[in-house]
């Protein structure tokens, strides 16, 4: 390929110079470079995003994402309710109490049905532990893209914590199943209380060396703040939803503003930050992550220590014909079910509406502009799962 | 909590207070869990499913573990199984049960189980459920499908490796 | 699974041993010794005693353990054996291994993790062993596009730029390759070389990422060659010569480290920037540019770039302890004399053992230094990266050269030490 | 202690409890919908989201049809000519800033894609948990709509994502092309119900 492209460049070469025209002169589209932060790269995921590069500025971004389309809507509308359960929960193994819990909740609002308060209880437990998790893994990811070898360690080191506690809650490791359209699917196992506020103080102790080791750290700080500013307006204009909304200040979170199941109860206090930066957006899932701590400890003491946890629903349910759109705060923001149902077993039309692919909108706006070398904490920092977007 | 506009801090003190919380690591103990050597200990002996309550008991999804002396051969678990991943198929078996007139079993392919556990929430009988084995690894996809003969054995699963914490930090003890 | 060959016989296996041995003992005596005679021939003998050390009276003293010691003593002191073996390559090599097995044990403690564990009996010691066969035994992927005989050459340059830079540290008293008058001129000419080295790989390897990476490296070691040198002019101002040796023996007070603590940390910032170290590792930041300049690297050509690359950081943290520590000074904790009242010819010379034991321990004080920053900090943007290049680390490295100058001119410090 | 409903006998376990205010299912049976009788779903103890659709109701007397008024959620039917006056005023006059998913559904029986923005709200502080389920409807085999993305562009993925999964073609939106779908998708949209998964 190279030998045609130097024989026809040498022809335009010699026929400029020969008639006295100057050298060939530089397009402005000779300049920029096109790189493809591709589907198989370190930095990006499952996921591409076009980038042409002016030196070390980026000018143009295009995301491109269906790389690991799997048609989950389309899926659901050929199982019944319950079967939908571990299909579902694939987009985001590592968050699939969180992904599952809005499914349930519509489901239940079509069946008509209300989950005893225990297991309500155990559902918000599991839910808030499945956070943790999730942002763990985030922050994990988020220290490597920085090239801080230790930032990746350590939280992944603690995610085993949550991931212990969850396999002695629902069996697996990951994809849990354990959130279903009624209930929870078992009791929680004896002892799993004082287990879990150990590991909880234990967790908290840890937050603060992440602190210290990461988000006080001059380097981390140069490289984040007043980067990739979206600032308010901005973050409603392009509808974004998380912690890149509560990063723009905006105290917006599903548990607090339409609380589900018991989230009532609790007293916690919404974290954000008014700074609009790629700081604030990779600090509000720091400041999260302690919140969750203090939820989980009030939900365990308030939680009856006897009754049932799931209601006994028939084999097959038939949901009411109607429609429901319950939504849940999962790790990456809003997620939402919008589920309409004819009456039959298996669901009508399953529509997901994710945090990721709401947030990836703000991608291309704060790209642009940017250097190259911000590109790993402005995209990251974004809270993008690229499998729960495609869906 | 509102806002706190966290104060800049000195890069000077930024670099010393992280030397010193890196430095701090090198005398926790390390957290990893050495898999061959140490096995992680599951609760109880697997995941069940009492159908009468209509409620599971917590224990870890592994291998699954078929009662031969309870299976009915009705095929709830290959139907509940069909819209999940397929993984579940009757096959005939030889001896003769008085409970399971049609003589055939549950056969699993565990090339395809996803191991969610709902076939053992739609067993009506008591005769489907899980153990904690979950080293099934073998060299073709055919040996991954085990006969109900094979999930009749009970596995020998001996985790006994949990997570400890104390001043010195979090390991597998 | 490993299958048996297919008819395994004893007899077989008996012959193939037996016709070995005949080629061996055929070889040795029609080839290897003649070659020995032709080797020894030309190569300049020493007085072994009293007459001249021919072959006979050499392959003779192999049992006659008084007559050993002049010969090891003429050899360890010929230029071949202090560039090839002491205090050039293979000490460097070594030392280098030992740092890449401390790198990773130590991040990994750091990390709460492990770190390399099964491959040797206690604790992976022989890690460095499997991972050197694994990649000698990668095939070499050199890309369609690529400038072939570059591709290939650039590593072997590099690692011999790096070996060539460990000939002009001094160890001990006496021991250095090349004993130049303008050491310190040399070894910044050589350190020269890498971001060369860096663009031609890069652009040899013709794709896009390398070409950003090579780029970078470029922008980089450039930006921070300014401060590297400029953080050593005080101490040849305070030393009064170029000569390592003499840097080293001027420091027989006081380390210059006591005078010069500014320049020391502009030094180790900048030597962080010469080896892409962490901070500053944004010529092969993975998350942003793929690998940087060593995508295209594979098998061998990896491997020669990270033995050069850790030979290099060897020969910063030396040079970091020649300039500032005080080389090989330090108490003398060694007997002047193993055995009480010998008389006969000896090797051991207390001096130069202390010399080395102190300059070793400092390196590796040095190189654990050196390792640290990986554990606890990001990468850098390149406009900061930049930044600090041009503007902090000049600006530091002045005000030090300044303070340097008034001690000097203020008469409490002469040059060559203190009077 | 609210008291769990359990009951040992089965069959009256899915039999709609209108016990709690906080999630009462008074569900409106799909079929049936009677779009000019509007009163027969308001809930008398809504005032937050009759007080909207009064307001709605006043400024677009017969453009507008109430779905449903449920508990946090309302979903009213305007045709597509003046769905864009509607979400102007639904913006400017009311405060739904942004649109939290576009869902489009395919109803082969009576040949129409509905396809509905679901609406919400950051800068209102009471709007905020209220979704407002803004829908219309286009016919299955000509199906274009006129998009939303002047008005919220936080749509344009979804309207994207809506075209190539339902073939609805969105007037003024600039790029309604392949989005997540794989380059060399040649079948029909593929959650049109008339698409079928092989083996199923």
């Amino acid at each position: 390929m190279s030998k045609e492209y130097d024989r026809e460049f040498e022809k335009k070469f010699q026929e400029t110079t020969r008639l006295g025209l100057e050298v060939v002169k530089e397009s402005e589209e000779d300049r920029l470079m096109t790189l493809s932060v591709g589907p198989q790269h370190p930095g990006s995921g499952h996921f591409r995003f076009t980038i042409k590069v002016d030196g070390d500025y980026i000018v143009y971004c295009d995301p491109d994402p269906g790389y690991v389309h799997r048609g989950e809507e389309k899926m659901s509308e050929y199982r019944n309710f319950i079967q939908n359960i571990p299909h579902l929960e694939r987009p985001v193994i590592h968050d699939s109490t969180n992904i599952t819990y809005s499914y349930s909740l519509a489901v239940e609002e079509l069946l008509g049905v209300e989950v005893p308060r225990r297991g309500q209880f155990i559902r918000a437990i599991a839910s808030e532990l499945n956070r943790q998790v999730y942002t763990l893994y985030w922050l994990a990811i988020y220290g490597i893209f920085l090239g801080h070898s230790t930032m990746f360690m350590w939280p992944a080191g603690d995610r085993e914590l949550f991931i212990d506690l969850l396999t002695a809650l629902s069996g697996a490791r990951v994809t849990h199943a354990y959130n279903i359209p009624g209930g929870v699917r078992n009791d929680a196992p004896d002892g799993f209380k004082e287990k879990c506020l150990q590991y909880v103080k234990y967790f908290e102790k840890r937050l603060v060396e992440y602190e210290d080791i990461f988000y006080n750290n001059p380097l981390f700080r140069q490289r984040t703040e007043n980067v990739g500013v979206l600032t308010k307006e901005d973050a409603i204009n392009l509808g974004v939803t998380g912690s890149v909304l509560r990063a723009s200040g905006i105290p917006h979170d599903i548990r607090k503003v339409e609380p589900y199941d018991v989230y009532d109860e609790i007293d916690f206090k919404v974290q954000y930050m008014k700074t609009c930066d790629s700081f604030a957006r990779a600090y509000v899932p720091f400041l999260d992550m302690r919140e969750s701590c203090n939820i989980i400890k009030q939900l365990l003491d308030k939680m009856p220590d006897s009754g049932e946890v799931r209601l006994k629903l028939q084999s097959n349910p038939k949901g009411q014909p109607g429609e429901s759109y319950k939504r849940v705060e999962s790790g990456r923001g809003a997620l939402g079910y919008y589920i309409v149902s004819d009456g039959s077993p298996k669901p009508y039309r399953v529509k997901i509406s994710v945090g990721s692919f709401r947030n990836i909108l703000a991608l291309p706006h704060l790209l642009v502009g940017s250097k190259l070398g911000d590109m790993p904490s402005i995209y990251w920092a974004l809270n993008y799962w690229p499998v729960e977007a495609d869906r | 909590m509102a806002p706190s506009i966290i104060k800049k801090k000195k890069t000077a003190t930024g670099f010393i207070k992280a030397i010193e919380s890196g430095s701090k690591h090198l005398l926790l103990k390390r957290f990893t869990l050495r898999f061959p050597e140490q096995k992680l200990k599951f609760v109880g002996d697997g995941y069940q499913f009492d159908p009468k309550r209509g409620v599971g008991i917590a224990g870890a999804r592994g291998r699954h573990i078929l009662f031969h002396e309870k299976c009915t051969g009705c095929q709830l678990c290959a139907i509940t199984c069909e819209g999940i991943a397929e993984a579940i198929g009757m096959v005939k078996i030889t001896e003769k049960w008085k409970q399971n007139k049609k003589g055939i079993m549950p056969q699993i392919d565990y090339g395809k189980c996803v191991f969610c556990g709902l076939c053992v929430d739609a067993c009506p009988f008591y005769a489907l459920f899980m153990t904690n084995d979950f080293e099934l690894s073998s060299f073709t996809k055919e040996h991954l499908i085990y006969t109900p003969a094979q999930l009749a054995v009970k596995p020998k699963y001996d985790g006994s490796v949990d997570i400890k914490i104390d001043k010195r930090g979090a390991w597998h003890g | 699974m490993a299958t048996a060959p297919k008819e395994f016989r004893f007899g077989n296996f008996v012959a193939s041993i037996v016709w070995l041995v005949f080629w061996i003992l055929v070889i040795v005596t029609l080839v290897v010794l003649p070659l020995i005679f032709v080797i020894l021939f030309f190569v300049p003998l020493p007085y072994a005693g009293d007459e001249v050390l021919t072959p006979y009276l050499f392959f003779s003293m192999m049992v006659d353990p008084t007559r050993t010691v002049p010969i090891i003593d003429f050899l360890i002191h010929t230029d071949l054996f202090r560039a090839a073996i002491f205090p050039g390559f293979a000490y460097a090599a070594i030392i280098a291994a030992a740092t890449i097995y401390i790198e990773r044990k130590f991040l990994a403690k750091m990390q709460l993790r492990t770190g390399p564990l099964y491959a040797g009996r206690f604790e992976g010691i022989l890690q460095l062993i499997a991972d050197g066969f694994k990649l000698i035994s990668k095939e070499v992927i050199i890309p369609s596009g690529a400038d072939k005989p570059l591709f290939w050459a650039t590593p072997v340059i590099f690692v011999a730029t790096a070996a060539a830079a460990t000939a002009l540290i001094p160890v001990a008293p006496g021991w250095v390759a090349s004993n130049l008058d303008v050491g310190i001129l040399a070894i910044f000419a050589i350190l020269g070389f890498f971001p060369l080295l860096a663009l031609l790989f890069s652009w040899a390897s013709n794709s896009k990422y390398p070409f950003i990476g090579g780029l970078r490296a470029l922008h980089q070691l450039i930006a921070f060659e300014i401060p590297f040198i400029l953080s050593a002019l005080p101490i040849v101002l305070l030393s009064g010569s170029l000569n390592l040796s003499e840097m080293v023996e001027s420091q027989y007070l006081f380390w210059f480290f006591a005078v010069a603590p500014i320049s020391a940390f502009v030094f180790y910032i900048s030597s962080l920037a010469e080896l892409e170290r962490v901070p500053f590792d944004l010529p092969e930041a993975e998350s942003e540019i793929v690998a940087g300049w060593l995508t295209e690297t594979s098998g061998m050509i990896y491997g020669l770039i990270q033995l050069g690359t850790y030979v290099k950081l060897y020969v910063l943290a030396a040079l970091f302890v020649v300039l500032f520590l005080g080389g090989w000074m330090g108490p003398q904790i060694f007997p002047q004399e193993l055995i009480p009242n010998y008389t006969g010819e000896k090797i051991y010379n207390a001096t130069v053992v202390n010399g080395i034991f102190w300059f070793t321990l400092k390196t590796f004080g040095m190189i654990m230094l050196i390792l640290l920053p990986r554990g606890i900090n990001p990468r850098i943007r390149i406009d900061i990266l930049l930044h600090t290049g041009w503007y902090k680390l000049i600006v530091l490295a002045f005000i030090n050269i300044f303070i340097v100058l008034t001690l000097i001119y203020g008469g409490i410090i002469t040059p060559g030490g203190l009077q | 202690m609210m008291s769990s409903n359990i009951s040992k006998n089965p069959e009256n376990d899915h039999k709609i409890n209108q016990s709690s205010q906080k999630n009462n299912h008074n569900q409106t049976n799909l079929k049936d919908l009677d779009p000019n009788n509007s009163n027969n779903f308001i809930d008398q103890n809504l005032n937050l989201e009759n007080s909207i659709y009064s307001e709605i109701s006043s400024k677009f007397t017969n453009k507008v049809k109430l779905k449903y008024s449920k508990f946090k959620r309302i979903k009213i039917y305007v045709e597509p000519e003046d769905i864009v006056e509607v979400a102007e005023f639904l913006k400017t006059n009311i405060g739904f800033d942004h649109a939290e998913s576009v869902c489009g559904t395919d109803y082969p029986d009576d040949n129409s894609i509905e396809v509905i923005y679901h609406l919400s709200s950051y800068s209102r502080e009471d709007l905020s948990p209220i979704i407002f389920a803004l829908s219309t409807k286009t016919s299955r085999d000509n199906s274009r709509l006129p998009s939303l993305i002047r008005v919220f562009n936080s749509v344009e993925y979804h309207e994207r994502e809506t075209f190539e999964m339902l073939g609805v073609y969105f007037e003024g939106h600039p790029r309604n092309e392949r989005f997540l779908l794989p380059e060399d998708w040649a079948d029909i949209p593929p959650l049109r119900k008339d698409f079928q998964i092989k083996g199923r």
